[in-house]
């Protein structure tokens, strides 16, 4: 548990706060994870790799939020989707930068990156948009 | 062996669902108990009660955790040791499989298990942000999803693979508003129509307010023993044959399927094979309707119909309350209100009333079989009871 | 029948304790699995595991509610369905409880039983915050008493009534730095002196700094099976041949008697009966040290030693590491530390590996009994747990 | 379930919001109850009434508190002890307008009605104080 960059959540997010999509792979077995994780559970070795994903993938299902919880008051009403990137790894998030009408299931959307909040968690946040060809 | 009854239930009650403005958690679930032990006077409390379980849902909304031993206490059962259980919107289930599994173990023969929620003295971000909490933090909660949002991404890939309508979706409200104006206790008791449904404010498209669950105050109860010293506490016991348990993983982006609940299908699985029944077997049924499409998801899931084909399910009547076969009687979470903790116990408790002829209005003839199906969150946990009567 | 084993533990495992920067509550809950798993290879988690227990006392923390399908998902147990229990600091061995209940139900062979609690991320004014929601809210919380503040009114009741010394708590504070110094997963790994004890400086008086257990991150883990089949993964099998369970009223306003806790009490008389031993055949214990008084008042109400005599009896040397019956070789909640919902089970782990000879340089030579004993918040839930090694 | 004065917590607080310190009695057994219960669970009767209690009481134990949650940090250190009212009924609370070396167990001390808060849970607070004789 003394990895200079264990294979957590907390350091998902601190790569996420470089400009880094990344996910676990397992070097014993091949399985990939996103959520990453310490151990991998397919074969429970811990010879474990971080990867980088590309971060562009495609719709999975969609909708528009009306009613938020306070902190995110401010984007209401707000799209938000389900992503699958490469090998079948999926990330859930705001779709921005887009008029609703325009969100279609099977669209390919590329993953944003903000900064780290200052307070608890003091992780970044992401969200997803249309792909500028 | 098939069918043998696992436990039987003497008695059960839950306080009035809704906003409950003079009640906090404690006074709602003494109101539950209050009811089943009246209903139950052979019954001496603090003699014959060896344990009880409670299921709630979330500390934030009371600011108070460790329920278990001040519910047991408040209740008038000190000697009976107390636990919470926890699993989001199906804690009240989860007590009652785990009071089942204690006296199955022989280690205790009466049981008190029970549910409870108190929500409306908060305001409706505060609520949304603690009914929320239930969600994958990491990944759903720190991206701005809400539980109308998990269930709308689900509704969308129903929609998207099977065609099913918003109209179909409104026939679920339309449906369990007119028995839940059947029911005394049920927070909002009158009819709705399906254009006031589909008119109704967008919530999170395309759930609009009514495809939507009530926060409400309210609080279950019922107590379970051997079967066969059933008959020491009442004449018309009600056996409960089946009990299943499926998990699931907590993201809705961690599933493979999107338009139907594993967890559902893997309890449905345990709890028939164990009572022996099949899904045509089941007379009355109390299925989760946190959302309308959770409904339409749940009559698929649980066999009453093929994958996709729920929508027309509802189209058909066959749920209605004079349909073949009556889903949420009491009006569900939809009409009779959801305080999350205690949904799953007073699932039983319908059945309950159901299966011993004591339903009023909303009674369903000659019901013999009834189902109790209670999900947690957006589906990461699943329970399901079947219970038997002796009509 | 008195002392026969009611399950097996056949492995255990818990994560290291402290402040675990890197690790949200699933990383480190899998940690301990990972330790879990390694300890028994000839368990194949995926094909034996039947279900999932899991003790966790707050959602507020990680602001993470529905733990339990989201850990078992994460550990690589999709299929083994999942529940937390919560009784406060309890929660875990209400978790244990509630696996043993599963497995005499006979619906389950083998259960993976667990705790975690993701502390340090939060501020002290978070986390005493959060950890006082287990007291009650409408008299305790309200009116600005804190878990220290509970134990110090307990501490000076029993000061009062038995003339037990600041001094006489500072030396429990002592014992278990010495354990902790010697374990290499406990929180704080050296050795304080009385003097340093008893000048730490003020928390809610006469409790000190160095009265108190520390706040953690950590997870725990075990896996429990029917008796009969336990050789088919170790060789060396431990048996639980009692579990006790008492409740009492949460607000300690509301109790009668303030220098004992009748949940111990009742949880102690319901486990010795079990197990068919009396407290003197007890031959090593982990005892719920939240504070130095809590470990004093644990004395007297598991018969250690005869009310009011618990300050005479660290005093005494009987409960050193190298005294008649060692209680907290692992450190304690004081020294190893104390992430609430994990406790539990790391009191079974500890007891494990005393029983299996594998305590390294805290081991208690030729022990064959352990007892655990685990109290959630002020006292209104505890457990009590009794194990037989075959050595 | 519809008592204009109904048995419960809420109900406890709105009478110490206008001064006075009640109970609730049950008239079929006696029992009586501080915190309140809508139901007897002596007798689980719901012939119940609401009795006022004196305000004085007994110190039964007290503390000094020193680290408390952020609302309480303003009084820090505070003096904090369990007060013991006429047939045994008890409440935790605050003590103060004391010197803290002048605590002792056994003592005597009154409750003091404090107004209620604006936000959740919308209660009065209350503490305990010397009796002034
Ligand atoms: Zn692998
Ligand atoms: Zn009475």
């Amino acid at each position: 548990m003394a990895e200079a960059q264990p294979f957590t959540i907390e350091q998902w997010y601190n790569f996420l706060s470089e400009g880094k999509l990344m996910a676990v792979r397992c070097r014993n077995c091949g399985a990939k994870y996103l959520p990453p994780k310490p151990v991998c559970t397919n074969c429970y070795s811990r010879r474990l790799e971080w990867i980088s994903l590309k971060p562009t993938g495609r719709l999975i299902t969609y909708t528009i939020i009306h009613v938020a919880p306070e902190r995110f008051q401010q984007f209401v009403p707000y799209a938000y989707g389900i992503v699958e990137f490469e090998d079948g790894l999926r990330l859930p998030g705001m779709i921005r930068d887009i008029d609703h009408g325009e969100i279609q299931i099977g669209m390919e959307l590329e993953l944003s990156f903000e900064p780290a909040v200052e307070d608890w968690p003091k992780w970044p946040r992401y969200y997803f948009r249309p792909v500028k060809h | 062996m098939r069918g043998k009854p696992l436990v039987a239930v003497v008695s059960a009650g839950i306080s009035k669902f809704g906003r409950m403005d003079a009640y906090t958690g404690r006074d709602l679930f003494l109101e539950a108990v209050d009811e089943t032990f009246n209903r139950c006077p052979n019954l001496d409390p603090k003699m014959d009660i060896d344990a009880v379980f409670v299921g709630m849902m979330s500390e934030a909304f009371e600011h108070q955790g460790h329920v278990a031993p001040m519910l047991s206490h408040s209740a008038g059962l000190l000697s009976a040791p107390a636990i919470r259980t926890e699993v989001a919107c199906a804690s009240s289930a989860a007590a009652l499989r785990l009071g089942i599994f204690s006296i199955l173990s022989g280690m205790y023969d009466v049981v008190l298990v029970g549910g409870v929620e108190k929500m409306t003295k908060r305001t409706t971000p505060e609520a949304t942000e603690f009914l929320g909490m239930a969600a994958d933090f990491p990944f759903e909660q720190w991206t701005g999803v809400t539980f109308p949002g998990l269930y709308a991404l689900m509704a969308m890939a129903h929609m998207h693979k099977y065609g099913t309508s918003e109209e179909q979706m409104g026939l679920v409200a339309v449906k369990n508003h007119h028995n839940g104006a059947l029911n005394p206790k049920a927070h909002l008791q009158r009819e709705v129509t399906l254009d006031k449904v589909l008119s109704s404010r967008m919530i999170a498209y395309p759930l609009k307010l009514y495809d939507c669950s009530l926060i409400s105050d309210g609080a279950s109860c019922a107590i379970i023993t051997r079967p066969d010293i059933a008959r020491k506490f009442t004449d018309t016991p009600v056996y409960i044959i089946g009990s299943g348990h499926g998990s699931d993983a907590l993201g809705l982006f961690e599933r493979d399927d999107l338009t139907s609940l594993m967890a559902t299908r893997r309890a449905a699985k345990e709890a028939y094979e164990m009572a022996g029944i099949e899904p045509k077997d089941v007379d009355v049924a109390e299925v989760h309707d946190c959302f309308t499409i959770a409904e339409i998801m749940a009559y698929e899931d649980l066999g009453f119909c093929k994958p996709g084909e729920g929508g027309r399910f509802i189209e058909d009547g066959t749920p209605m309350l004079d349909g073949e076969l009556p889903v949420n009687t009491s009006g569900g979470l939809k009409a009779k209100g959801h305080p999350v903790g205690a949904t799953g116990i007073a699932q039983i408790y319908e059945i309950f009333l159901q299966l011993t002829g004591q339903a009023d209005k909303r009674q369903v003839d000659g019901c013999r079989i009834g189902l109790a199906h209670n999900v947690g969150g957006s589906g990461a946990s699943c329970f399901v009871h079947i219970l038997r009567g002796e009509m």
